[in-house]
């Protein structure tokens, strides 16, 4: 154990099947978190890393159920905490590949400081955020990423808290990977989910999540078929944002406004468009970005914000360990007891 | 002049200055002289809560205590017989400390009426009679310090740093210390500085040869070697003794040492120590708060590391809910709590055994939990390499108490060697034939340690109550009251591997004195000197607090009384009259200093005398 | 066919379904029925841990339980005499409850194989002899209700779903309840939607008519009304009459009321209800988590607010190091810690209560605290009241200790008058004349509460230690401890206030039972019912936990044998053991529910009888 | 109590020496804790607020000594939590003004989570971070932001943890006021805090600090003379962000990096220079410029980052108080106790 492993191939290649664990799934008929569920374990077999060096690690909430329903070693720890158990668990044992799945209540309520000292320590950790906007689990208070003025069992008239926005947060924290996808969007939450996966160092993927008990409808614009397309605009390196039924709005920047401009008419010019850089070292762009919430006539950005590569707080504690190992030889436990001044008592004669 | 040179058993003596003044340097120094002659030996360092207060001012002062013997000792001493201050600040702080006739040894040059006001003094103390009880030896060290460096080329601030050698220098010769080491250890400090090295070797020279050769002083002091077991022997730290214990515990289970902790006086310095072994596998994280490092340290017990936290009672009361789940999902964790004097944040640089009954009870729902506490400096080493042992053989988390007083004292340890040391055997489980997560081991009731990584074994742990032998989610409640009640005997189970209580004094008789942690030393020398005039007392400290040792209560019945004294309001008190219905009186004392002996033998005194 | 009436003297039923069956409601129309006919009651929910899990799952099962009679109770009863049960996997769950001969009233329409199996059952009890110890009646409620409501043109679904008024017409029809006021509450609740109230009446209707009807059913029951004491009555859960006491605190105290909080079972509630009342001046704010919430009621206390902050078990861990420091700088606040079954996320929907010795100890150092705990819903009013009355007269915080059978069960409350409220005077200091921060009141040895805003009386509080009167930061060994002791006396001063302890039973004899908390009506009863039997047996209830009431001791001291029933392993038995030597006995369940009168009545016999 | 009130004009101007408490100052001689402490207790005489309805609160660290030495209502609270004391006065107390001193570890590691919901909830708080980039009181741990490879007590090696950049952890965290200023630039530190006292919400102002014990010269090129006008940058609000001896450098924006340009060259242009607007609602301009950390040939920006206006939540919850009883009246206790079903029962005669 302790060894940097680079993780082995399963003998037999697995199916989602594997990954089902033998417990009853108990979320609410019709909730976002079964597409979730389902669409982590079609990625993991993809990822050729065996079952039993994948870790899930939740906090509380319904989100943080996850781990019992997964066949892999999984931990249901206590609210908001999940970062900070994954980074001890993470930072000794590099060889498993640790996922925490959190909501947003537990990542950005109470576990806020775990998760943003997550982020800059940039352990390789993935983060998968639930973003219901609401608490579930203890049954509808309105969370840190609900909307001013929202009428929650806590807040009969409304709520007053200014909301977080994960994406924004995660980037001021210095977070080298963040990415937001949908429950409702398979085949989108699918290629986030590998891209995650790929990630070297700490990986947040918000996915916004439909609480239909609590905060039914959320994301209503963004995932039915009817508004989607003129609502998402999805992000990809390298290529301009483009949005809209046929893909005929784009994206451009003012100043450090954004705006969108219709292609379809005359004046606008598709080398005007605003060409993504997930890869740009400087977060700028992708701060710029998460600042669209699919209001204002702007859309809803999903897809990779920002992947840069940093070092990671684990690689760099073995890697002391192991210079230090170098530089001082192996510990000897005698040396170190005989060490500094000593004095020998003679027995009397 | 021929000086007479006297023969004692013991001395304490005390340096005190301001922060700048090296006292700390000096004590050390002295403290290594003295070990290396033979004495035995405990020692105190007093820090002030701010880093740096200004210069001359009461909150500056520091000071180091020295207790060194030609007998066995327990403590580094309470009464000083000699106490060498630098300013006025500093007299006034520890002259209380100083016996009646004890020495003074002044530095005069900074009794000026800027200092003596900063110091609350209305006049000169070294002129107005006030210090008439003792033996007062004024001296103008930085001035003669100044003079025997003169031609040196120095600063003039450079100069006046060594003053305390020249003051060090005075104290050898007052006690026959040998120069020697502390002559190598000037050359090799500032062996790049070479006019420093100069400078601080002839300041030491300079005080000695003060004394020699003024008529000022007309005795000077010989305290023979002590008769201590033979052996290696070295001068050990609480706090050292804590990281070498949590070291060797890690190499005699063959599992790697994980520390998660976030700063706080006085456990700090564990974090820092343990920091620089990183050859022998260790990691140390300082973590973003108290919660995440317990957190990080429960992740690495999960993942197969022997993982600690380490902090004082503030950090505890955050780190409880983690603590709860690590009971809950029985994983091995030592938290060590380095007391001080609460509550709140109390008096942060100051000693306090106030966090029994947290570490006992400071969690929700029934969270049954094992302590230990280390009781002199040395002890730390075996108590939390016990604490380790107990932790990963009962799969349970298990509090190491130590406090302030026993982190920063230090004594003679000889140590052992790595071959003596118990075996902490640990077997991760591997083979999935009928694993459950949940099934316990008969002996311990301990589940099995079934690390991510096995193949066949993916399982899912949580803090929400779990299924016997499964552990799977149950809100049966037969299964809860199951389960509650194996986790509380899991930890009683402990108690089968107590050795008989040690018992200092008769098996049976008036007075039992009971104890735990660092009252040690106190407890001891009272003990024995009630003994030795004749009286009926006996001593018993406890390690393991809980479970408490099985013949405890056999032995409490057999004494007439039973007195528990402690730095807190009467914690294991209300433990022991719980648990065992005895009508035990508790000697309480909440200043954030230790019992002096005294204290403890006047008491015992009043209740053989038969006063309540 | 005529059918007969029996009169009973008490009856509990309970209603058992889908988390979608609509059972609390049901449950809470026939409460309210109940009490407009003059009954007694108790009531209690159930909920599972999942916000909806599967349909006819045992996971998504929830129930509702009423007890009511003809004379004063104390419980929502425990064994059932009649279930009703909707689906397979609430048979499952509740039939444990029901006692023998009891009636069991079925939905027989999910009785489907699918559902069965869900539920664990390998054959249908229904047709395999398993349910012969009851009186079953097997009813299609879902069909006759589809049919009942047919021509209304509503969905299947909609039709469906009025299927629990026709249970509750069978209940009010078995137990001779008045129709009316349902009817109305129908009207009311479906104003907008008309042919939703129709659908519901005619299930009602439906359900009560075919109890009427058919041969299935030979007899009804009735209860008489009880002999309450005179006055105007509602029914109350333990939650609202802790919120409605919160507010009345307020406003009796002239001080505006501030809650932090942060969601958590079964806390959550009284947030969301108070958060209702802002008319009342009242501040509530749902904190980023619990150590902000706890922080924030130190800010508003600070300010001159009356603050509270409400939690559960592990929200308790969290807030320690801030209430830490409110005792530390003695600041008025009431921390609720309503239980539930630990350790760590345990059983976050059942009852227990295993805080009490973390609310007594769990921070560091000695940092004492008041304790009170309500023993029955409607108490709750009245202790959360002297909670907070304590919390200002003495400057210090104070714990309410409540748990989930608490909170959520119900009993009818005659409320009092604002007028009969003990006053709570509060006086804010402003005169600058002499103005020392820690100065005390001699009687109640409280320091002055001296807000911001206060001109002239500007200063400075921490977390340090103070020195006397003043208040300024002080390291001196004496002043420590005297600060200690002050700061424990003071909490031990609030006995002085303490109204002598109320015995049921005899004032001396065998056996005194003591308990605290939500035991009160089970102990009560068994109790009340040993004395009828003609044994010597007597009952103490405790509210006050810390200080404890003056005369406790001299009580304990009259009885033979004291026990000590609680819903942990052993707490409150070693307080009093510690305290008083004496040697109580518990008896102790941790399975998530409340006692069983005849284990407390079990236990006493045993005693009484000399058993071990 | 209670109700929302102007500040009162105090009956005589205050000076200085009023705001000086009678505890002796304890920091280390030569701390940069003693600047800013005498700038504070000059600043306020300005503001015209009373000495009684001043707050100062802060946590555990050296600079959260701060309170003891103002003569002013004080709260030394806890390690990390005074943001959230300061809310619950704030929240409860309308008239008061209410000062959060903190330090880099205080503010950032144990309260990062109050630190982050005090901005987004826009309370109106003034918070004051003296950024020393160590833990000075605990004796010379590393922080959040102390850059990476340090050695310090805790590590040895070096320090493995990408620190925080606490002006972009800010804006991420949705801030409306966001400065920097300086522990030895008197009249920049003054005027900051003047903006700060000025702003209704949450204003944060991080101060470096220096700590001469433990963290010697961690800001030297910035505040030294011979050093300082070349690597500092001014921030105002309407005009180019310049720098240099002569104020001969400009920073310019190219793409979403910026870069410097000497304004004495040929090429460059005034007219090309970045002109900065700390009123722009959007916060991206004040995140790129928060990049720019005197390294890279950049220079260091001090000042105001960003000042823009959002309802506090102070007075959002006032604001449902006086409309709840506004629209239900006073609360009547014997009327609440009266509600709901109520039935009597009459004395059996
Ligand atoms: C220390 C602690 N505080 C509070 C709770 C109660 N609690 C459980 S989950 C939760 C919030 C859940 O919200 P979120 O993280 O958004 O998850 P969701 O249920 O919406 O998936 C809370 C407040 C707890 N279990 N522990
Ligand atoms: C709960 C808790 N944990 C840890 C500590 C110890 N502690 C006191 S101050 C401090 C850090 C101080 O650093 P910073 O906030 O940067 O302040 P500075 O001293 O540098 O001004 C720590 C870790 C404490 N007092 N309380
Ligand atoms: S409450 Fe909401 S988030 Fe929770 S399981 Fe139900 S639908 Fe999903
Ligand atoms: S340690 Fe550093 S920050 Fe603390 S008072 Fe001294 S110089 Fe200032
Ligand atoms: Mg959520
Ligand atoms: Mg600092």
């Amino acid at each position: 154990m302790n060894q940097a492993a680079a993780p082995e191939i399963a003998s037999r290649p697995l199916t989602k099947k594997d990954f089902e664990s033998d417990q009853d799934v108990r979320w609410c008929p019709g909730c976002g978190d079964y597409a979730i569920l389902s669409q982590v374990q079609k990625v993991l077999p993809e990822l050729g890393i065996p079952r039993e060096k994948l870790v899930f690690i939740s906090g509380i909430g319904c989100s943080s159920r996850f781990p019992y329903y997964m066949n892999t070693y999984g931990f249901h720890t206590i609210h908001g905490r999940a970062p900070a158990i994954a980074s001890g668990l993470r930072a000794s044992r590099p060889d498993l590949s640790v996922w925490v799945i959190t909501g947003d209540g537990d990542a950005l309520s109470i576990g806020g400081n775990h998760f943003i000292h997550l982020l800059r320590r940039n352990l390789d950790v993935r983060i998968l955020l639930f973003n219901n906007r609401i608490y579930g689990l203890t049954k509808g208070q309105y969370s840190p990423t609900s909307e001013l003025g929202k009428v929650t069992a806590s807040t009969p008239m409304g709520s007053i808290d200014y909301p977080f926005n994960p994406i924004s947060l995660a980037l001021g924290a210095e977070a080298t990977f963040v990415a937001r996808t949908l429950d409702r969007d398979l085949a989108h939450l699918h290629e986030t989910l590998r891209r995650a996966a790929a990630h070297r160092g700490t990986a947040f993927v918000e996915i916004y999540q439909n609480c239909n008990i609590f905060n039914d409808g959320a994301f209503e614009v963004f995932t039915e078929k009817e508004t989607k397309l003129a609502h998402v605009a999805r992000l990809e390196h390298g290529k301009p944002i483009l949005y809209g039924p046929k893909n005929e709005k784009g994206i451009r920047l003012k100043g450090f406004q954004l705006e969108s401009i219709d292609l379809s008419k005359a004046e606008a010019r598709m080398e005007d468009l605003l060409v993504y850089d997930a890869h740009c070292p400087d977060a700028t762009l992708a701060m710029i970005v998460s600042r669209m919430t699919g209001e204002n006539n702007l859309p809803l950005p999903i897809g990779v914000f920002r992947s840069v590569s940093r070092p990671c707080y684990d690689d760099s504690l073995n890697e002391q360990v192991r210079k230090a190992k170098e530089m001082m030889g192996p510990g000897d436990l005698d040396e170190l007891f005989n060490s500094g001044d000593t004095w020998v008592v003679q027995p009397s004669s | 002049m021929e000086k007479v040179v006297r023969q004692l058993e013991d001395v304490t003596i005390r340096f005190a200055g301001d922060s700048g003044d090296g006292m700390q340097i000096t004590g050390a120094q002295f403290t290594n002289v003295s070990a290396l002659m033979g004495n035995d030996l405990g020692t105190f360092p007093d820090f002030p809560a701010e880093i740096r207060a200004p210069a001359g001012s009461l909150a500056g002062v520091t000071s180091f205590q020295v207790h060194f013997s030609s007998r066995e000792i327990f403590t580094p001493g309470e009464q000083c017989d000699a106490l060498v201050v630098m300013n006025p600040a500093a007299l006034r702080v520890h002259l209380g400390f100083l016996r009646p006739q004890g020495i003074l040894l002044v530095n005069t040059e900074e009794f000026k009426p800027r200092n003596l006001t900063m110091a609350g003094y209305a006049s000169n103390p070294l002129e107005d009679q006030s210090l008439s009880a003792y033996q007062v030896f004024s001296v103008n060290m930085t001035k003669l310090t100044r003079e025997a460096v003169k031609d040196l080329k120095l600063s003039v601030k450079e100069s006046e740093r060594c003053k305390n050698f020249f003051a060090l220098g005075m104290a050898y010769w007052l006690y026959q210390r040998s120069m020697e080491p502390t002559v190598q250890f000037i050359r090799d400090k500032f062996s790049k500085r070479p006019e420093l090295a100069e400078a601080n070797l002839r300041a030491l020279q300079a005080g000695r040869n003060y004394c020699e050769n003024t008529e000022q002083f007309g005795s000077s002091y010989r305290v023979p070697a002590a008769k201590l077991r033979p052996g290696r022997y070295r001068n050990i730290t609480g706090t050292t003794a804590t990281v070498l214990g949590m070291i060797a515990a890690g190499q005699k289970s063959g599992l790697e040492v994980f520390l998660g902790s976030y700063p706080i006086t006085p456990a700090s310095e564990i974090l820092h120590q343990l920091s620089r072994y990183k050859n022998f596998g260790v990691r140390t994280v300082q973590a973003e708060d108290e919660i995440a490092s317990v957190c990080m340290a429960i992740g690495a017990a999960y993942g197969g590391s022997l993982a600690f936290t380490t902090t004082s009672g503030p950090g505890v009361n955050l780190k409880a809910e983690a603590v709860s789940l690590a009971i809950s999902v029985e994983l091995p964790l030592v938290l060590c709590d380095i007391q001080r004097a609460g509550p709140s944040t109390g008096m942060p640089t100051k000693t306090e055994q106030g966090d029994l009954l947290q570490v006992l009870y400071g969690r929700h729902g029934e969270s049954p939990i094992a302590v230990l506490a280390g009781s002199r400096p040395s002890d730390c080493f075996d108590t939390i390499y016990e604490c380790a042992r107990i932790a990963v053989r009962y799969m349970t988390p298990v509090v190491f108490l130590s406090d302030l007083f026993l982190a920063f004292g230090a004594e003679p340890w000889m140590f052992p060697s790595s071959a003596d040391l118990p075996p902490i055997p640990v077997r991760f489980r591997t083979d999935p034939e009928g694993f459950q997560p949940f099934q316990r081991d008969l002996e311990t009731l301990a589940r099995p340690w079934a690390i991510p990584g096995t193949p066949g074994l993916e399982h899912r742990i949580g803090g929400l109550e779990k299924e016997h032998l499964t552990g799977n989610v149950s809100y049966d409640p037969k299964n809860h009251e199951m389960m509650c009640r194996l986790r509380a005997e899991k930890i009683e189970k402990i108690a089968q591997e107590i050795p008989p209580t040690r018992i200092d004094g008769p098996e049976s008789g008036d007075l039992l004195v009971v104890g735990w942690g660092s009252t040690y030393g106190a407890i001891r020398t009272a003990t024995e000197k009630k003994r030795e005039e004749g009286k009926s007392v006996s001593h018993v400290h406890l390690r393991h607090l809980n479970p408490l040792p099985p013949d405890l209560g056999s032995i409490l019945y057999r004494f007439e009384h039973v007195l528990v004294p402690e730095i807190n309001l009467g914690q294991l008190l209300k433990v022991l009259r719980a648990r065992y219905l005895v009508p035990a009186v508790g000697l309480n004392k909440v200043q954030g200093q230790p019992f002096e002996t005294t204290e403890i033998e006047a008491k015992i005194d009043s209740i053989l005398r038969g006063e309540p």
